[in-house]
């Protein structure tokens, strides 16, 4: 095969400045010498959009078979196809290669778009030729993260009997679902079903949980990594700490509650929430009256305990060493305020819906009776249990995402969840009405496009159009929206304004990136392999990614993922080896490999 | 049978539940119940000096129950029984009564709350007596591995598990291995070749030596529990072969909506129209043509078709959009001239990249033409001649509000899914249960959405519910990662407090078969009576109750450690005494 | 055999029928046996004893007493307590004794409103002066008394300790002469206060009938609404049958006469209610799910204490309805 | 000395005792009124339970068990709703106030609702005064 | 009556400026967000999808665009960068040829060339007209205040003649567009009956659109509305004396700075000057969503009537200074520039939405006054 010549090869990529750029040179020139390349096309000689020319130029090189490689090159194919079978040749001797699974990986781009091309042009798929090295693994696991996703993966992973070590930012474990009211489309309490499991990371004898916790540098090699962690002072012993909570009780010093999307103020020292794991206090220093100026100590002194509260504890970096790192550490929520014309943080009852999810959680600031936002005596804006309630709500889809000002993606999760929460202001106040305003409704899972129709016949008033400004009017919340199926314009006054707000990646997914070598796509989450067949795992050998931080999406979806995230570990945990990284194998391994084929 | 001797332990919880229970007064009346050798209060009984306390007094009073009134059951229930498992105790004859989080910290008048600590520990203390020793039971694992479907998820799941160097027995019903992948030319939303990873996938499966592939094979009856189960196949449906094996993945996968019953669509009456699976086969053979040859000059995609339609399916078969945008993409590479329809209700473009494509093939001038997917569908005629076309399709456009027609040559229909045929045949094969719509109902909606109520079996790819490959590749990997835990650790351990059948009280009535959601109890025809499988009993104890002759008990929470404790909680004022054992 | 002293018999009824006497007579052949082994010294039904030659008795003196009938007067319990000093094995005979029996169901009501019924109220009654039975009434030619009525019905064992139980209502007379002769032939006898001439198992067991699991109930019937196929089990057909929840060794003759199980044999020893278990295992039966529909089902069900009780309800945990 | 009720309150431990916990650690305050019983699902209480707690003297009895379509082992919650129906039907013939028994469904985030149920059934239980049901009882024996 | 969508519409729109005609996913977002949007006439979204879908006769009878002042803010919050505020010009160009019986419009707008020449061959007749087949010889003498005698030069008879020819062309040409665009939009639109005392009742409103321009100010930025009401009212004054009233505004004579002729030539000079600056230095700088896509056709307008001003004012001052050749000079290329100007512009160009505005607005309270014929569209 590698005597003829045979092979034709199309450079397709969607910006034509980059056939101007010194890396597409060296890409055309390695192209052109491998073995069997009878030609090479590309967007500098020919529109690769016009099918005639295109059809020219095919016929003119008169390949036997063709290689497309560059940027979505699967764009182009059927065109190429068309032309293949129209000229009397086959077009199931295709073969694409797409580079841009390769994004973010600077270093080693070129090597591995050179191997993939190679291996195309000698009809292999990239991965029977880029095969990693095989390393003895490590028996311990560090699992980032300590959502769901982490805590499925560990619990995976921990139930084979093997070591896990947990690392959480927060003092807590439970993650964005613990702060859910209910689930959707099934509406079982988020709390039910999560807590259980947190209960059981916490006494799993397998599981080493490091709360507030972060990674900061990795290094090592798949299967043997050392892994620098900064252990956060927490200021309290977790293993003499009791819970009382007395401390929290004197402490004169307060801070908006995370766990409660900043809706309610919560002490200094404290327990994120009730059902925390581990249940026990932790200081913030940023609001600690004894960190900023060495004066009070009050919780030290009304600590039944002695020596569990230590003000002065300082932060620690300790080093570990794990075979395989699994990445969970989920997103952040659209900043709703970035959209000014919906008045977020000027309109006090215009929330997120994270913040109403924390409003309508029975356990949240009301107790789960959905009221307006009122002010406390130094001014803050608060949920109280005993204000008024509303009795119209609108509920407002695509909050950042779905939007080019913002994030072009769609947050997956958004149109179920409004609905959920649509119901739930049904359920709890019925004689409410709930407008929501959608574009597309996207009730894609099991039980979804039901849970939809249900939620529609229980009055909800759905109504496909977005959004364009909220505006106060005589104390009144006025919604502008254009009713696209019913052909008119709608001003709707409300008194509480719901934002579906989307899902972006975290604050610090770069730093955690750069550190763990793994890439990010364009928008910022975390890259898989293969689009298609390789959904959790990196380029970087041993590190898995699982749940949001790979991409949207939904609690089933997030599980799965974790545990599949998992099976790769404990595959290789199985067999005693590990997979090196991809990005590691050179090209003349991979040249090397074609070669005895 | 031995004394019973009796442990109590109150605890202080620092002031938590001193303060507003006298402990010290609570542990002074129960000391008088006879059978309670020692009662203690102490400040912290979770910890270790507090766990030594009761350590020693097993060791040096020799007592065989032991009672720790403290906080939540749920938070130190499990310390405190491997305490007691120190000490060479059974772990199970011991008992907590909750006076913290249901007791001093929801009470503000101390007399009530150290009355109701009193009551609270005096039902542990009743309860504790008839608590029996049970033992951790574990069934062994057979490490290989049954995949049903050779779909990409079966593949998938076959491949996770070989490669942690375990066995598989790989079964797929038709000749060759792929399944519905086999059939896509390209995926989405990366448009990426369909056909080099399924044969990638395939060619790493046929050379795995841990995998044993069967095609053409079906599957006459499995049979057994988890760890130990047994399947009779006919390869070839030839003679039968045997295999054992501990765990079972299903991956039988879904089939299309056979549009013929739509009659607006005409499918099968009109020569151009084309189901998604049919038009797959023209994208691979590089050749869109109408059956006369000619490429056509208007295409339309018509999207949601036997999808979210009470009177077809009202589930959303998840795929079709995306397809639906990859095929308008690859429509307009084909044929750049075309007017390209894509006739849709929402858009669901909500996996990572898919509103990505939505934007990309909004900009490649494709008309997006919305209807209303349950009001009355888009209609398909022939059209006359002077029409320019072949088919004229008349929709209400739901974006426009207008009554529009729209000129095809050929046309498309975005055919949902549906559960196989086979699909009861397979669920009563491996005692798993099905939905509404005959698909795979998963032990947990949310967060076990791979396992089935029977243990050992695991639902992967779109038996389950319709999903792309990405999604379907996720779970048969969570379904490997649960299989390679149970393999990795040689046995699972499973429920010790279970329901039990006494035979010599069961009548054969069945009542309780139905009753268990785990399928656990089942009727031994010969005895005529029911038989309750304990390595899948959960433990939930609703058969205990429903059974009418009493011949279920449910361990740890039997009727009479139940009906003792409620003596306990309600006998304040009578002399202290137990029942003796 | 013939060596042996025969053993002594007595047979006494409380608030009963009279049929447990007649299921005694019922023994048929089997009578030369029993009249071989045992004499009989005290039997109101079929022999003339007075009270006061039982009284005259020394204690201990019956070797077995077969009890009938509940307690419902004080004459029933004087004659309890009499018979528990003068035998040795008392048997509480028959549903009545063992648990109530049918006139436990007056358990449903009180004395006044019995009395009121039944001497004022009931239709073929003329009572234009209300009189009611007094315990004492004196007259000129003395005090005339008859036994006091008392509020409630009781089993025998609220009364006296009972040794053991023959349920049924009345009793199978097999089980009687097994039970009799294996006292005769000495055997040995089942610890005091066990259940004899019964099975450990419920009825279910010896009931011919066709029986799945699947037993789901959409709606209740009575007997007589449905078309019984003879065949199949009733509560798979809609109809309460207490047979799941009922001591077997009546030989499920009600099911052969094609009526359900109504539960005279009581509840197996596991049960520490006669009914609750039964109501229990009907109502997880039942195939619904929202409040409503379950309300609806169980409308047809219209008197669960009869239903579930109707043979025991002064030995249900409850004893009798609340009236005070 | 006001009368001081005593209930008996049946929680399955996925759902109900969590949501009663939880009321602790959130230090929600209700009356002392209630004695927990622990059981694994509502599925497992069983009649005699109910009407052993009468004749102990119970002067009201709680049994909460997850929301429907909640429950942990699937639809044990709805067993109990069906044997509930039928027992509140029984009491009721036997002359108990139906209000002395209740079912309710509370989450595990539902501390506060926990409590305020708890409140409110020793109110309504408070209202109706002593259960006769043990004193007829002891009266019989 | 159903209509057959027809892809090649959007073709034939693109002619007329580059818009982004498939980004749109229909959110809605633009409508509402635009403050003159109102129940029957919404818009941008709904011209968008009528020009999207190829809904020709949908298109030719809407209203819509000409109730559009392109404020952007469609455009700014458009969550797919679809552009709603520039197609909504682009229908505007589209619909200008749309009324254009003669056709002349449509070839101005998709062809730059056509446009070029046709104003090029207009300035090279105004420059033969006024530069070589003037008969009369340079007067260099200046009248008694020492301006220069420009009305001799150029008699203004003739020119006033020239200037009423023209007048009547280019009026007869935009009432005749203007009576298409009523006859597309009223008359063809069978949903509603307008009477006849409509037309007189909501005549004035005609007016009131003409000259305060009122709906533009409900636009958020107010700068937009005020810039461009002192272009217009500037370009209308000049247009009033120069055509209506030359002889009284151009006369030998030097006015005195208070005496109307001055003043009111100054206001429309500087109304003229300021409203072209902002347009033009916002579309340089591209400040601004409605001056990011400028089409061809814009600039020539602003390049025009912008040389025409300055000429203009060059004119006056060299004439009342007394320079007699830059007068002479200035004169004619003031009458190269803008006898093109107002030729092309006036009747099928850019100008014409002076006109097309006003009406759009009486048409439309025209068919709101009328009588439904039928409800338009089901709820």
């Amino acid at each position: 095969m590698a005597g003829d010549k045979t092979t034709g090869i199309i450079f397709y990529h969607p910006d034509a400045a980059f056939y101007q750029s010194d890396a597409y040179a060296a890409i055309r020139d390695y192209a052109a010498g491998l073995p069997g390349v009878r030609s090479v096309i590309d967007g500098l000689e020919v529109d690769l959009s016009c099918l005639d020319t295109l059809a020219s130029v095919i016929k003119k090189h008169d390949p036997a078979r063709v290689v497309i490689a560059g940027v979505m090159p699967g764009l182009i194919k059927s065109a190429v196809a068309r032309v293949l079978s129209e000229t009397g040749k086959d077009p199931g001797n295709i073969r694409l290669v797409d580079w841009s699974v390769l994004h973010g990986l600077n270093g080693q781009w070129l090597e591995l778009t050179k191997a993939m091309l190679a291996s195309a042009v000698a009809g292999m798929m990239p991965e029977e030729c880029l095969i990693p090295s095989r390393h003895p693994v490590h028996p311990d696991t560090l699992v980032i993260g300590g959502g769901i996703a982490g805590i499925q993966a560990s619990l995976e992973v921990a139930d084979a009997g093997r070591n896990v070590i947990l690392v959480e930012k927060s003092g807590t474990i439970g993650g964005h679902m613990a702060m859910f009211d209910k689930t959707f489309p099934t509406l079982d309490c988020a709390a039910c079903i999560l807590t259980p499991k947190m209960v059981e990371v916490g006494q799993h004898s397998m599981i080493d949980l490091l709360t507030c916790t972060e990674v900061e540098a990795v290094t090592g090699v798949p299967g043997d990594y050392t892994v620098s962690l900064l252990k956060r002072a927490r200021r309290v012993n977790l293993a003499t700490c009791i819970g009382c909570g007395t401390c929290a009780e004197k402490c004169p010093r307060t801070a908006p509650s995370e766990f409660d999307a900043l809706t309610t103020h919560r002490k200094a020292i404290y327990i994120p929430f009730p059902q925390a794991v581990p249940n026990k206090y932790l200081i913030d220093p940023a609001h600690c009256t004894y960190v900023e100026n060495g004066k009070c100590g009050v919780c030290v002194k009304v600590c039944p305990v002695p020596d569990c509260i230590n003000l002065d504890e300082k932060d620690q970096r300790t080093e570990i060493k794990v075979g395989n790192i699994i990445v969970a550490t989920g997103f952040q929520v659209f900043d709703a305020a970035r959209v000014p014309q919906y008045g977020y943080g000027k309109f006090p009852n215009v929330l997120t819906s994270l913040e109403f999810e924390r409003l309508v959680n029975a356990a949240g600031p009301t107790g789960g009776n959905i009221t307006f936002r009122s002010q406390d005596k130094k001014g803050n804006w608060i949920f109280k249990g005993d204000s008024d309630t509303p009795s119209r709500v609108g509920i407002i889809h695509c909050v950042g995402s779905r939007d080019e000002n913002h994030h072009p993606y769609c947050s997956k999760v958004c149109c179920m969840y409004s609905l959920k929460l649509a119901h739930l202001v049904k359920e709890k106040l019925p004689q409410a009405s709930v407008y929501e305003y959608f574009i597309d409704m996207r009730a894609f899972g099991k039980g979804y496009e039901e849970f939809y129709e249900r939620i529609k016949e229980e009055g909800v008033h759905i109504i496909r159009g977005r959004t364009a400004k909220v505006e106060e009017r005589n104390g009144k919340l006025m919604m502008r929206s254009e009713d696209i199926l019913n052909d008119r314009l709608i001003e709707q006054e409300v008194d509480m304004v719901i934002l579906a707000v989307g899902l972006e990646p975290r604050e610090d997914a770069a730093a955690l990136a750069a550190s763990l070598g793994i890439s990010r796509s364009n928008d910022g989450w975390f890259a898989e392999t293969n689009r298609c067949l390789e959904p959790s795992t990196t380029f970087t050998g041993g590190i898995s990614i699982a749940g949001v931080c790979q991409g949207p999406k939904d609690i089933p979806d997030t599980v799965a993922q974790a545990s599949a995230a998992a099976a790769r570990v404990l595959q290789s945990l199985v067999s005693g080896e590990i997979a090196g990284s991809i990005k590691a194998v050179g090209l003349q391994t991979v040249e090397d490999q074609i070669k005895n084929k | 049978m031995e004394e019973v001797k009796i442990g109590v332990y109150v605890c202080w919880c620092g002031t938590n539940i001193a303060k507003m229970v006298d402990v010290e007064e609570v542990a002074k009346e129960i000391g008088k119940y006879p059978n309670v050798v020692i009662a203690r209060d102490y400040k912290y009984m979770c910890s270790d000096p507090g766990q030594e306390l009761i350590i020693n007094d097993i060791k040096k009073l020799g007592l065989n129950r032991v009672v720790v009134s403290a906080c939540s059951p749920r938070i130190h229930e499990l310390t405190f029984r491997k305490a007691l498992e120190k000490a060479g105790l059974n772990p199970y004859l011991f008992e907590m009564a909750n006076i913290r989080e249901q007791d001093s910290w929801v009470h503000t008048d101390r007399v009530e709350a150290t009355r109701k600590a009193k009551d609270l520990v005096r039902a542990a203390l009743h309860k504790v007596l008839f608590h029996e020793p049970l033992s951790e039971r574990t069934v062994e694992i057979n490490p290989a591995t049954l995949v049903i479907g050779g779909g990409i998820a079966g593949m998938s799941a076959a491949l996770e598990i070989a490669g942690a160097g375990k066995k598989v027995y790989l079964v797929e019903k038709m000749e060759s291995l792929g399944g519905m992948m086999a059939r896509l030319d390209l995926t989405f939303p990366g448009l990426e070749s369909a056909r080099d990873n399924l044969q990638l996938t395939v060619a790493r499966v046929m050379k795995d030596p841990n995998i044993e592939v069967y095609t053409n094979t079906v599957i006459r009856d499995i049979f057994g529990y988890v760890g130990n189960f047994e399947c009779i196949i006919s390869p070839n449906f030839k003679e039968d072969i045997s295999l054992q094996f501990g765990n079972v993945v299903v991956a039988t996968g879904l089939k299309t909506f056979d549009p013929s019953v739509i009659p607006e669509y005409k499918y099968g009456q009109l020569p151009d129209i084309y189901t998604s699976h049919e038009f797959e086969g023209m994208l691979t053979s590089g050749r869109i043509v109408r059956k006369d040859g000619r490429p056509p000059e208007n295409v339309a995609i018509i999207h949601c078709v036997g999808s979210r339609n009470r009177n077809y399916h009202e589930y959303c078969s998840r795929v079709c959009c995306m397809t639906a945008l990859k095929y308008a993409n690859q429509l307009r590479s084909a044929l750049p001239e075309a007017n390209i329809f894509e006739i849709y209700a929402d858009m669901r473009a909500m996996g990572k990249g898919c509103e990505e494509l939505y934007s990309l093939s909004s900009r490649r001038k494709i008309m997006f033409l919305m209807f209303d997917q349950q009001g009355p569908l888009p209609v398909i005629r022939k059209a006359g001649s002077r029409d320019k076309c072949d088919y004229l399709i008349t929709l209400q456009e739901k974006l426009s509000g207008q009554d529009i027609e729209v000129p095809a040559d050929m046309v498309i229909l975005m055919v949902g899914t549906e559960a196989r045929e086979d699909a009861k045949e397979v669920a009563h094969q491996v005692g798993i249960s099905m939905c509404g719509n005959a698909f795979f109902i998963e032990k947990h909606p949310k967060l076990d959405p791979v396992a089935t109520t029977t243990n050992g079996v695991y639902i992967v790819g779109s038996c389950q519910g319709p999903k792309d490959i990405p999604d379907s590749i996720s779970q048969a990997r969570a379904a490997a990662a649960r299989i390679l835990g149970t393999i990795a650790q040689g046995s699972v351990t499973v429920e010790v407090t279970t329901a039990n059948v006494n035979e010599e009280l069961c009548c054969g009535c069945q009542t309780c078969i139905k009753v268990c959601p785990y399928t656990a109890i089942s009727f031994k025809e010969e005895e005529k009576v029911s038989f309750v499988n304990e390595i899948l009993c959960k433990g939930c104890g609703t058969c205990g109750s429903a059974c009418p002759t009493g011949a279920i008990t449910c361990r740890h929470f039997t009727d009479r450690q139940l009906i003792n404790q409620i003596e306990g909680l309600m006998r304040m004022d009578v002399e202290p005494e137990l029942k003796e054992v | 055999m013939e060596n042996k002293p025969k053993l002594k018999l007595a047979v006494y009824w409380g608030a009963a029928c009279g049929g447990c006497c007649v299921s005694v007579l019922d023994v048929h052949e089997a009578l030369f046996d029993v009249i071989a082994a045992a004499d009989l010294v005290f039997w109101p039904i079929a022999l003339d004893f007075k009270y006061k030659d039982v009284e005259a008795m020394p204690d201990k003196h019956i070797d077995i007493t077969l009890f009938n009938g509940a307690v419902r007067n004080s004459e029933n319990e004087n004659m309890a307590r009499l018979l528990r000093q003068k035998s040795n094995i008392l048997i509480a005979y028959g549903s009545c004794a063992h648990m109530g029996g049918i006139p436990g169901l007056a358990n449903m009501y009180d004395k006044a409103s019995l009395f009121r019924r039944v001497y004022i109220e009931s239709e073929s009654t003329v009572n234009e002066n209300g009189t009611l039975p007094q315990p004492r009434y004196e007259v000129p030619e003395g005090v005339l008394t008859i036994p006091e009525f008392y509020n409630d019905v009781r089993t025998l064992d609220q009364v006296v300790p009972v040794d053991y139980y023959l349920p049924g209502c009345p009793p199978q007379t097999e089980r009687l002469v097994e039970v009799f002769m294996a006292v005769v032939k000495g055997e040995a006898l089942p610890p005091p206060g066990s259940v004899v001439g019964a099975r450990e198992k419920t009825l279910c067991e010896e009931c011919d009938r066709k029986k799945s699991d699947n037993k789901v109930i959409k709606k209740i019937y009575r007997p007589w609404e449905i078309y019984d196929d003879g065949e199949t089990c009733f509560l798979e057909q809609g109809v309460i049958c207490l047979g799941p929840a009922t001591r077997g060794g009546c030989g499920a003759r009600c099911i052969k006469g094609n009526s359900p199980c109504r539960g005279c044999y009581g509840p197996p020893s596991e049960s520490i209610d006669p009914g609750a278990k039964m109501m229990s295992a009907l109502a997880t039966m039942i195939d619904a799910k929202e409040p409503e529909e379950v309300e609806k089902i169980l409308e047809d069900l219209a008197d669960p204490s009869g239903t579930f009780y109707r043979c025991s309800i002064p030995a249900s945990l409850l004893r009798r309805k609340m009236i005070t | 000395m006001e009368f001081q009720p005593k209930i008996i309150a049946f929680l399955c431990n996925w759902c109900s005792y969590t949501g009663a916990d939880l009321a602790g650690t959130s230090r929600i305050k209700y009356a002392p009124n209630i004695r927990v019983i622990r059981v694994m699902c509502s599925g497992r209480v069983d009649p005699t339970f109910v009407l052993k707690s009468f004749t102990e003297g119970a002067d009201g009895v709680l049994i909460c068990g997850c929301h429907p379509g909640d429950c942990h082992y699937h639809e044990g919650n709805y067993k109990c709703l069906r044997r509930y129906h039928l027992l509140v039907k029984y009491i009721e013939q036997m002359g108990i106030r139906p209000e002395r028994l209740r079912l309710e469904w509370v989450s595990a985030s539902e501390g506060k609702i926990f409590a305020e149920i708890v409140n409110e059934m020793v109110q309504t239980v408070k209202a109706l005064g002593p259960s006769e049901v043990k004193t007829v009882v002891e009266t019989l024996t | 009556m159903s209509q057959r969508v027809d892809q090649s519409l959007v073709r034939e729109v693109e002619k007329f400026g580059k818009g982004s005609w498939n980004e749109c996913f229909h959110c809605g977002n633009c409508t509402a967000i635009c403050p003159l949007t109102e129940e029957g006439f919404l818009f941008p979204r709904k011209s968008y999808r009528a020009m999207q879908m190829g809904l020709k006769q949908t298109l030719a009878s809407g209203l819509e665009p000409w109730l559009c002042y392109y404020c952007g803010d469609c455009s700014t919050s458009c969550p797919r960068d679809a552009n709603p505020g520039e197609t909504m010009m682009i229908l505007r160009r589209y619909l200008t040829s749309v009324y254009d019986w003669t056709g002349l419009s449509k070839k101005f707008y998709t062809s730059h060339w056509w446009e070029f020449i046709f104003v090029l061959i207009l300035a090279v007749i105004m420059v033969i007209l006024f530069g070589f087949i003037n008969p009369n010889p340079v007067d260099y003498t200046l009248t008694a205040e020492g301006s220069v005698r420009i009305n001799a030069m150029f008699p203004i008879k003739w020119v006033e003649l020239g200037d009423w020819a023209m007048a009547i062309l280019v009026a007869s040409l935009l009432i005749s567009n203007i009576l298409r665009m009523w006859y597309k939009t009223v008359i063809q639109d069978k949903s509603v009956k307008v009477s006849l005392f409509s037309y007189i009742r909501e005549f004035y409103l005609l007016v009131v659109h003409f000259i305060t321009q009122k709906r533009f100010s409900k636009c958020e930025d107010k700068n937009y509305w005020l810039s461009h009401w002192f272009l217009m009212t500037g370009y209308s004054i000049m247009f009033a004396v120069i055509v209506v009233w030359l002889p009284w505004f151009q006369t030998e004579k030097v006015y005195l700075w208070y005496e109307p002729q001055r003043l009111l030539g100054y206001y429309a000079t500087f109304g003229l000057l300021f409203g072209l600056i902002v347009a033009g230095v916002g579309r340089i700088r591209k400040k601004g969503v409605k001056f990011r896509f400028s089409h061809i056709s814009d600039w020539l307008f602003i390049v025009m009537l912008f040389l025409t001003t300055v000429t203009g004012i060059l004119v006056h001052i060299f004439r009342i200074n007394g320079m007699v050749e830059a007068t002479y000079i200035s004169y004619i290329v003031h009458m190269a520039v803008l006898v093109p100007m107002v030729i092309v512009e006036v009747p099928f160009s850019k100008w014409s939405h002076l006109a097309y505005r006003p009406f759009a607005v009486y048409f439309a309270n025209l068919k709101k006054s009328g009588q439904p014929v039928k409800a338009s569209v089901q709820s």
